[in-house]
């Protein structure tokens, strides 16, 4: 498993060749990629904040769960941080297994989990303005 | 006693700053701290609804009682990744 | 789109800056690798035959299915052939779109699709033998 | 008149050949063509039950009948990527 905040470029291939194993069948990937528009506005750039420590344990936690719902080979989940240009990655979870549902069911799962859980925040820069954008509150542990 | 407190994005922009300390009282709770921060940073109150709680970064309740060298985050609702995608 | 059928090694940065796009917000991608065993046994090498030019339009056929049925911004599609050995690529699908929704659930379909229907047969290579490996029959259309 | 035959994976090792033609009789369909490539290669018969027919690289009915110059593709149950996974 691994569990990174990082301000570098995030590239898929050495997160893919962490998580592959020799019983690997599946790897399931997603990238949360910077879109030129947001709410109807047309979006400059964006800024993260993250909670480094933090973030790198809730993701392990949200990891760990999956793991144990799902027979998993391994989960590797990246976050950057920092100024994001259109078109970069923001967000990379990995996920391998034997057969392909749990690689997929899983990977969604961990998307869905780590955009309400995990302590990282984004700004929305446009022409003229910029907002923290924040999701619902989580509900209190 | 003291806690550091650590401050994020919209509630560190609105500090003017992403860590300070709060001299702790017996049995302080996380709530009571943001309560004295609000005094010493008046434009954080609008936000006592919708902040969360973490103690040695691990989501807390706001009743949780802070202890000497503690370290007490604000996390506002969180939005990694991008929640609307 | 891209659709292609290959000896060379599959590597999925490529596929994955060809189909995102300045209005994607998630890209989906799945790898099929080479499993160490099958049906308990050990898996020594797979080699992959393939009717490559109904191969491809096979793809493009489940992937315009895809963008009708899912707003997608784009999709890709590659598969290898010949001698593969344990953790290479066999199978790289990536779809982008806006929101992940669509992009985990257009890409897992299209995983299942390819499977039944794309003309590309697996040999699984043990040591003492060898077998082709054959899906169900496919409905006939 | 004649079409061209291709054959893949099991159906090609069973044949010995990847390719090979069929003359073509009045009205000729696929599953006609297979039969004839039976007496020609016996290994074949047993997978009448599961081959698939592709004229010109488009899956058709076993009775779609074959014209001058066509490619009749014998198609085994498809294995890409793995159905298993």
């Amino acid at each position: 498993m691994l569990f990174e905040v990082t301000a570098d470029p995030l590239h898929p291939q050495p997160l893919i060749d962490h998580v592959r194993k020799d019983e690997s069948g599946a790897v399931a990937v997603f990238l949360g990629v910077v879109r030129d528009n947001s709410r109807g506005r047309r979006v400059l750039h964006l800024e993260y904040d993250a909670y480094p420590e933090m973030a790198t344990s809730v993701m392990r936690g949200i990891a760990e769960d999956a793991m144990e719902r799902w027979p998993l080979t391994d989960v590797a989940i990246q976050h950057r941080t920092g100024r994001l240009e259109i078109g970069e990655t923001s967000l990379l979870i990995a996920v391998s297994s034997p057969h392909r549902a749990e690689a997929f069911a899983a990977c969604h799962h961990l998307v869905d989990r780590f955009k309400e859980s995990v302590p990282i925040w984004k700004k929305e820069v446009w022409e003229g303005g910029e907002v923290w954008i924040e999701g619902e509150p989580v509900e209190r542990s | 006693m003291k806690a550091r407190v650590r401050l994020f994005a919209r509630l560190a922009d609105l500090a003017g700053t992403r860590e300070t300390e709060v001299e702790l009282g017996e049995g302080l709770s996380a709530a009571d701290a943001f309560r004295l921060l609000c005094q010493r940073f008046p434009e954080l109150a609008d936000h006592s609804d919708s902040v969360m709680y973490a103690v040695n970064a691990e989501y807390v309740n706001s009743d949780h009682s802070l202890r000497d060298g503690d370290e007490l985050a604000l996390i506002p609702p969180v939005s990694g990744g991008d929640r609307a995608v």
